[in-house]
């Protein structure tokens, strides 16, 4: 009883921990872009700020119950799927799901918002989200794998066993000098998993006028809002916790999150995006091969 | 280079019935033709004389002669010697040809011109509205169509009155003039000479 | 009489009564209600499904001087609950409204019932087979009445169900052959008895016994090369009846193989036959048989415009799915295996149902002529929704569970490319499946569809119940792991550790209770933050970001056509060059060989032929 | 009047979706609109929707005097605006026989050109930002922004100088403003070699704009595609040289061309151009404090200033292409009739019509842009 | 319709409003401190002015330091911003997107096309006065103003927001019928948005005695009914 209680006040924590922490890593990456465009930059509290005011909307125009619904899904699943990932101090309940599900609790987001954007009507924001399941498609089939590798490397599906394991013996048991190829591999996946440039296609504002958020007002928007500071979190808490050992306390788990994040950030804006078709070839060529030579590695 | 080439460009628009060619400056020559005659000079330009430029093709309106002026102006590149060729074709009822055939450009232009100022070309692969899609009224770009008077008509202005430029007024200051007074022809510097 | 023979009984009358009243008005309730009674029967039976001793039917006859029997353990109980349960949900939506319709357009709801309730009877009798030689008529019955199934429609539906039957006499010649060789070992055909010699087989009996039985049932099941007639046959068969057969008809192979070649003959002994030249085992090469056929099929699925099509080309590949489980031996893959093909049941036959909805309302399945009906249609929205949702496998719904006991094996068993297949298959159906809920449900409302309405109530049962089952069962495995661990022990693998949420073990955990619980309530956070802000205002369709312009009502302003356009740049060409040749080629070999097939039977009379044919492989095979 | 109807109609089973790019999309450049329909995403009709910035120039033209229009046409095409004032101008003088003096010939080849290499660094800007590269948009107009600052010093204002007048310029350039202009050049100059790491050699954009929008020669001419877009088509011509205006026949400067005439040289074409404008400001800047003599050829007063009757065409090469101006006179106070030729007339209707139809989605915006189309010189 | 009429009906600003609640008005100024410091601006090149919104928006003057950026679809923005003159074709598409946008919504006219005509005052192709057709928050005078002035009244606009005196949206809803007589005595008796304003008044209460009027009978006699799908069961 104590247990579960225990865990439930985690998963209560662990969003609200996960929403601040993405709140300031979305400013680091609108700080970064400015900072690369020579400019200053958003204030601190500018996510904030943001999210804020598109709830306090007066008016919100939607195109029917799956709109709002889709947005509740997007927004409620990644709720959801932060509580799978463990942080220092709190494990939530990522012994009852591992990373297996939590790659396929990842995409009830993209399902919520899929079904939303679809009840709109608009085919912007169809072509949208077509382009967006593709690219999942392609940045997923690499992440399989490497999740794949990790967990036979660890022999364990569980993140909270991987993180121990890793912070047995320091930098030398990190995920990232056992398996160097499949880091790689999975940063490249991570990166367009972020939908940054280059493999920002599904916004793509010239082509189809930010495709998904094209319908998306006030509270809408701020759930997408919402959205993506937990779609930071998590991605870049993923990571850390396959590759980079986790978090041995907050500050160093902290820093590591963030690390993490600023090498997609700042190749971001130094590119175009890809057209569709090279993105899948992309990800498909590159880090595949490198997480197949990663997995032959661990296996051996 | 043009002097000699214009020579040769002479012979070959002798061709042409009724022309009249004036030398405005080395580099522009003024055709001016029949209407009927034009089809068969721009053919003979473009095909013969690499005329393949179709700067532009304008449109006067000359109201007191009841008359709409075309000018299409050609330009070769190897010769350097952009060629008006004017031809005058009635207001009524404002029908000519469509040289689309020859310059693909044409169209544009005539489509333009159509809708500015009525004047309709057989042939021409689109004439329907491009700019003034939500215009009703007649062709705006015709000398009897009075754009100010329309615009008297249609829009109120905003009121410039605040206390201090009403004292000013008072004092003989401020703006004095209005488009009233513009439109009665009376223009500010003139009042106050 | 037993529980066993009461059910056969049943089943049987249900069969006649059905056959009999074809005429009748009240036919499909009656019908329905016979099926409910069935269901009742095999409920009664239910300590089956949590290990019970075997049932034995009380009748047993001898044929040739063998004797034959009928009986029910756990795995035969999970497949019969399976049937009835679909066939229940099917024959419920064809009763009512539906049959008014279909009659009014000239269709025969009667014949239908009666080809489902004759499906049922027959797979009851395969499922219930004490020995092989039950199990081979039990399977030609099924083959049979399948067919009638197929061809209810008449029309176009005739030649696919052709095209199904000439696959399927190939499929039972090689079962057929494989039985002959069996009974030249054992001089029975008692299980047992090939239990008691199959450690003693030698590598080529091994091999050609697994070759004939797999390529046999295979065809039912749609194997990679011999997929072709599945998609087509079943999307043409009238809405219910596609239900049932997509949901559990297929499934009758994997029944088959997993008594033939997991319980008698043994897997272990086809992990241990290595192929020369490669580094594959005989197990793997069935292994990426299967992994094949998901791939290929889900992107196929990908390319369809039809929903029943989209759906059907799924059916064949999740039956991939399957069969890895069982074929991966261990408690959590064959678990899943198993497990899978009870979820499946659930969320296809409630997919089908949603497009025969769909097609009820709008007598269409092009995915380019619909849109919008969610406003119209909302609980068969919902139920699509749960559905696709099941059959992408993505939590909360059931499908992911089997799928993550798959993939959790996979991981376990070390092989990585497999692994990588399956995802890729899970994937692809995650696109196919969104591009059928957006493009029928979502998008733009056409005119045509403006005034159309909910489907009658006896549509919707059927519908919400089996969505209902897609989603208790996701939230609660264990419910169906119970089943899957008697069906387990009954084939004698070793049995999965779970409990009411999912499965325990050391090394990763699933725990559905708690990830539904925690999943629901973030969406109650995002509902929370949601209604926080100021209450929305509904608009219409045409009130659209259009670039600032206005849209106007006559602009078709729905992205339906090459849905994946830009992934389709890219393997489309593969479609063309790999897909394209695959199929024209074994078109033409199938053509060439149907056409000789077919001379040969319109020639002689057809039980000759068949009674030739067998002479010929038995001597052949004997000899 | 109702833009559009309501009424709803039966769809006919078809494959196709209609797709509006703008007027408000970033796809599109200003206010101008293209209607596309597409099939999945190949784009098989295109039409273009223009005249949202339709202002009647030619019929304001008609109504003022000859002086005031110089404030009316820099109006024409925003980015670009110089130009269109000394396209008029030079017309208006060829009416009147003006003769223009050469110091005031020289400082407008010095503003045209400065003009030229700030059109040039928003065009970058603007077909970055298509292809979802904004770092390029951002540096670019922040340093168009020192251009414009010279323009401010040099006229008074950043955009519309209103400087040229028919007869010569308006005032003197101001002291040290050559030095300045010599900075700004030189900062460029090297800001140029960061563009192209950035932006013309990233291989993913030149991925993307490599084969988009292909133009051939044949079809150039037959569409009368001019400026930077004809040179990308190998064809080397330029209204500077091949019909001179001001002193360019005395400047030393190349006209460089590209082959392919899709949207990649197209770019490179207006990269290479901007190196071109640059030498001639260098040959202007030394040889413009040698060149004495008065900034304006004086006129009557301007007010009732009555033009000679007659027809002038006056062409000037803009960073767009060709403009051209027809200017009639009928010996009045105002012009009869002022026709305009913008460059964006052909290259954003016609041509872009025609290179969007059997296009990719993703490639619309790149098309548009690379044409480097304005729109108000369609809509006039 | 006369146009005189029109002149007549007088549009009164509309005054802050404080809750009673304490806590209420604490929350309330802390959402008008956000909507002032997070303005989404909507990418719409209307006019000339257009050209100094980049400038304004790049590296030298770097609006998103204030929390200006910029947003595609009217559905995202807050303020609109009139760059200069609007022709008539541009004035429908304008008042379409202003109706799109989501409360509270801010126009700013920028350049002097939008005050009175500006240079244009004698053309047929464009709207003189911008707040004749729906209200404007601001206007910044020039041709065309700067970065700096365009910043400058941003600011300004901000400093509204905050003490929660930029409401003029509101007077769209409340004035519906004066607005509206204007964009018939421009467009046509037939003119019809996809819009429905009235229903949003309605379901916001914002509707006042303006609201409905002369001109929203001519709309309604009208108008093709544009209601929402709803669900039906």
């Amino acid at each position: 009883m104590n247990e579960t209680f225990l865990t439930i006040t985690e998963v209560i924590m662990m969003p609200i921990v996960a929403f601040i922490i993405g709140l300031f890593m979305v400013l680091m990456m609108r700080k970064l872009a400015a900072r690369i465009q020579r400019r200053i930059g958003p204030g601190v509290f500018q996510p904030l700020y943001d999210i804020v005011k598109l709830y306090g909307k007066q008016t919100q125009i939607s195109h029917g119950l799956i709109h709002d619904i889709g947005i509740i899904m997007a927004v409620g699943g990644y709720v959801a799927a932060v509580t799978l990932l463990p942080v220092p101090g709190m494990n939530g309940i990522a012994d009852k799901g591992g990373i297996i599900t939590l790659t396929y609790l990842l995409m009830v987001p993209s399902l919520g918002l899929a079904l939303g954007v679809g009840q709109c009507a608009n085919p912007n924001g169809s072509i949208g989200i077509s382009r967006a399941l593709t690219s999942m498609l392609a940045y997923d089939i690499p992440f399989i794998i490497v999740i794949f590798g990790v967990a036979t490397h660890f022999s364990s599906t569980s993140l909270v066993s991987i993180i121990a394991a890793q912070q047995v013996g320091g930098f030398g048991t990190w995920g990232i000098s056992e398996m160097p190829l499949l880091a790689l591999a999975g940063l490249f996946a991570l990166h367009a998993s972020l939908g940054k440039h280059p493999f920002e296609i599904y916004v793509a504002p010239a082509e189809i006028a930010t495709g998904p958020m094209v319908e998306m007002g006030g509270k809408f928007l701020g759930g997408l809002f919402v959205m993506q500071s937990f779609q930071l979190y998590a991605a870049s808490v993923l990571y850390v916790s396959l590759f980079l050992g986790g978090g041995e306390n907050w500050v160093t788990f902290l820093l590591k999150c963030f690390a993490v994040l600023i090498i997609p950030f700042a190749i971001a804006y130094l590119f175009p995006r890809y057209r569709t078709e090279d993105l899948v070839r992309l990800m498909w060529k590159w880090p595949v091969m490198l997480a197949l030579l990663g997995i032959a590695f661990v296996m051996n | 280079m043009s002097i000699a080439h214009s020579q040769n460009l002479n012979v070959l628009l002798q061709e042409i019935e009724g022309i009249q060619l004036t030398f405005h400056n080395p580099r522009r020559l003024r055709a001016d033709i029949a209407a009927e005659a034009l089809p068969a000079l721009l053919a003979l330009l473009r095909g013969r004389a690499s005329y393949v430029h179709l700067s532009a093709i304008s449109c006067v309106d000359w109201i007191d002669d009841n008359q709409f002026e075309l000018v299409y102006h050609l330009w070769s590149y190897e010769t350097s010697v952009l060629i008006s060729a004017h031809i005058r074709v009635p207001r009524d009822p404002g029908i000519y040809l469509s040289v689309f055939d020859i310059y693909t450009p044409a169209a544009f232009f005539e489509r333009d011109i159509h809708e500015m100022f009525g004047l309709y070309f057989e042939g021409s692969p689109d004439m329907s509205k491009f700019i003034l899609t939500e215009w009703n009224g007649p062709p705006p770009m015709r000398k009897d169509f009075d754009s100010e008077k329309w615009v008297m008509e249609t829009f109120s202005w905003q009121q410039y009155h605040p206390d201090w430029l009403q004292e000013l007024e008072q004092q003989g200051g401020g703006i004095v003039s209005t488009p009233e007074s513009i439109r009665a022809g009376n223009r500010p510097m003139e009042n106050k000479s | 009489m037993n529980t066993l023979d009461a059910l056969l009984l049943i089943s049987l009358l249900t069969a006649l009564a059905s056959g009999l009243g074809q005429g009748h008005r009240l036919i499909g309730w009656i019908t329905a209600l016979l099926f409910s009674l069935q269901f009742v029967a095999i409920m009664v039976m239910g300590s089956l499904g949590y290990g019970g001793a075997v049932v034995e039917a009380s009748i047993s006859l001898s044929i040739f001087g063998h004797p034959v029997s009928w009986r029910f353990d756990g795995l035969s109980w999970f497949f019969a609950l399976i049937t009835i349960g679909a066939a229940l949900a099917s024959s419920i939506f064809a009763a009512g409204s539906w049959a008014e319709d279909y009659r009014k357009h000239g269709g025969k709801p009667g014949l239908l019932q009666f080809a489902i309730a004759l499906n049922v009877f027959t797979m009851l009798l395969l499922l219930a087979s004490g020995d092989l030689l039950t199990l081979f008529i039990g399977w030609e019955l099924a083959s049979w009445s399948s067919l009638l199934l197929m061809m209810v429609a008449g029309g176009k539906a005739k030649n696919f169900a052709l095209r199904y039957i000439v696959y399927a006499t190939g499929g039972a010649m090689a079962v057929l052959a494989g039985l002959g060789i069996i009974f030249q070992l054992t001089g029975s055909f008692a299980y047992a008895d090939l239990a008691a010699i199959a450690p003693s087989l030698s590598t080529l009996q091994i091999v050609s016994l697994s070759i004939l039985f797999v390529f046999g049932f295979g065809i039912k099941l749609g194997l990679m090369p011999f997929h072709l007639w599945q998609a087509d046959a079943y999307a043409e068969t009238p809405g219910p009846g596609a239900a049932f057969l997509g949901a559990i008809s297929s499934r009758m192979a994997l029944f088959a193989i997993a008594v033939v070649l997991v319980q008698l003959i043994g897997l272990v002994k086809l992990i241990n036959i290595e192929i020369p030249f490669t580094f594959l085992s005989f197990r793997d090469l069935l292994l990426w048989v299967a992994a094949l056929t998901i791939i290929f099929t889900t992107f196929t699925a990908l390319r369809q415009n039809d929903a029943r099509r989209l759906l059907a080309w799924h059916g064949i590949g999740q039956g991939g799915y399957m069969l890895i489980g069982i074929l991966l031996l261990d408690p959590l893959g064959s678990a899943g295996g198993l497990m899978h093909i009870f979820n499946y049941a659930t969320y296809q036959a409630a997919l089908f149902l949603a497009v025969s909805a769909v097609i009820y309302r709008t007598k269409t399945a092009d995915l380019n002529q619909l849109g919008g009906l969610v406003t119209r249609m909302p609980l068969t929205f919902l139920v699509m929704l749960i559905g696709i949702i099941g059959l992408a496998g993505i939590p909360p719904m059931n499908g992911f569970v089997s799928k993550w006991l798959i993939y959790r094996s996979l991981i376990v068993e070390g092989m990585p490319l497999l692994f990588i297949a399956t995802v890729i298959g899970t994937l692809g159906t995650i696109l196919s499946v969104y591009k059928l809920i957006h493009n029928t449900f979502l998008g733009q409302l056409r005119l045509e569809h403006e005034q159309i309405r909910e489907v009658p109530w006896s549509m919707l049962l059927p519908m919400l119940v089996l969505s209902t089952v897609v989603f208790v069962t996701g939230f609660m495995p264990g419910l169906v792991l119970d089943w899957v661990v008697a069906a387990q022990a009954a084939l004698g693998i070793p049995q999965v550790a779970h409990h009411l949420g999912g499965i325990e073990s050391a090394h990763g955990s699933l725990d559905m209770i708690w990830i539904s619980g925690v999943l629901f309530s973030g969406f109650g956070i995002g509902a929370l933050l949601f209604y926080s802000g100021n209450k929305t205002k509904h608009v219409h369709q045409l009130d659209n970001y259009a670039g600032g312009h206005f849209l106007t009502a006559d602009t078709r302003y729905h992205y339906t056509n090459n849905f994946y356009a830009g992934l389709m740049h890219y393997i489309g060409s593969w479609y063309r060059n790999s897909f394209q040749w695959l199929e024209s080629s074994l078109v033409s070999v199938v053509s060439l060989l149907s056409g000789f097939t077919q001379i040969l039977f319109h020639s002689f009379h057809p039980a000759l032929f068949l009674l030739i044919t067998a002479t010929l492989s038995l001597y052949f095979f004997a000899g | 009047m109702r833009p559009e109807n309501y009424q709803a109609v039966n769809h006919p089973p078809s494959h196709e979706f209609e797709l509006n790019f703008g007027p408000n999309h970033p796809g599109i450049e200003g206010n101008f609109a293209l209607k596309v329909k597409l099939q999945g995403d190949i784009v098989v009709e295109a039409r273009t929707d223009a005249g949202y910035l339709h202002r009647g120039f030619e019929k304001l033209m008609e109504d003022r005097l000859w002086i005031q229009n110089i404030a009316l046409v820099p109006r024409i095409c925003v980015p670009d605006p110089v130009p269109m004032e000394v396209c008029y101008s030079l017309a208006v003088e060829d009416l009147a026989n003006i003769e223009v003096p050469e110091r005031a010939q020289w400082i407008r080849v010095l503003q045209l050109e400065l003009s030229r290499i700030a059109a040039h660094l928003f065009f970058f800007g603007g077909h970055a930002a298509t292809t979802g590269m904004y770092t390029p948009m951002y540096w670019g107009v922040a340093d168009r922004d020192l251009l414009l600052d010279l323009f401010e010093e040099l006229t008074g204002g950043r955009i519309y100088s209103i400087y040229n007048l028919p007869g010569g310029v308006r005032q003197d350039v101001p002291e040290g403003f050559l030095q300045r202009v010599s900075d700004t050049l030189d900062y460029i100059d090297g800001r140029l070699k960061d563009y192209d790491n950035l932006f013309f050699t990233n291989q993913i954009f030149v991925k993307r704009a490599r084969g988009v929008g292909t133009i051939n020669q044949q079809q150039a001419l037959d569409w009368s595609v001019t400026g930077p877009n004809l040179r990308a088509c190998g064809l080397e011509f330029d209204v500077r040289r091949d019909d001179p205006y001001l002193i360019y026949p005395q400047l030393d400067f190349d006209i460089p061309t590209e082959q392919a005439g899709d949207a990649l040289a197209r770019t490179l074409v207006r990269r290479l151009e901007m190196v071109e404008s640059i030498r001639i400001i260098r040959q202007v800047i030394k040889a413009l404090p040698d060149i004495k003599g008065p900034l304006r050829t004086p006129i009557p007063n301007p007010l009732a200033w009555r033009v000679p009757a007659g027809e002038s065409y006056a062409r000037v090469e803009s960073s767009k292409g060709e403009v051209a101006y027809y200017v009639v006179s009928n010996g009045g106070e105002k012009p009869y009739r002022v026709h305009i030729r913008g460059p964006s007339a052909m290259h954003a209707v016609q041509v872009l019509e025609k290179l969007a139809v059997g296009s990719r989605l993703e490639d619309i915006a790149q098309t548009i842009f690379s044409l480097d189309a304005c729109p108000p010189e369609v809509d006039r | 319709m006369k146009k005189s009429d029109l002149d007549k009906v007088k549009i009164k600003q509309i005054p802050a409003q404080k809750r009673t609640n304490p806590f209420a008005n604490v929350f309330d100024e802390f959402v008008g401190f956000c909507r002032s410091r997070s303005m989404f601006m909507l990418h719409y090149c209307t006019g000339c002015g257009a050209i100094e919104l980049p400038p304004a928006m790049t590296s030298r003057f770097d609006m998103e330091r204030l929390g200006i950026q910029p947003m595609v679809s009217p559905r995202q923005a807050d303020i609109l911003l009139i760059t200069g003159y609007v022709s008539i074709k541009t004035l429908k598409r304008v008042i379409l997107t202003y109706e799109q946008m989501a409360a509270p919504k801010y126009v700013i006219g920028i350049c002097s096309c939008t005050v009175n005509g500006g240079m244009y005052w004698q053309s047929y192709a464009t709207a003189k006065k911008l707040d004749e057709y729906f209200p404007v928050d601001l206007y910044i005078a020039g041709c065309m103003p700067r970065p700096e002035a365009v910043i400058e009244g941003l600011q300004q606009l901000m400093q509204k927001i905050k003490a929660n005196e930029a409401n003029s949206w509101k007077q769209y809803y409340k004035n519906y019928d004066y607005f509206l007589g204007n964009q018939q005595h421009l467009f046509g008796n037939n003119w019809q948005t996809p819009t429905d304003v009235i229903g949003e008044a309605e379901t916001y209460q914002l509707a006042g005695p303006n609201t409905l009027g002369e001109h929203t009978k001519i709309l309604q006699s009208v108008q093709t009914p544009l209601k929402p799908l709803e669900m039906k069961l």
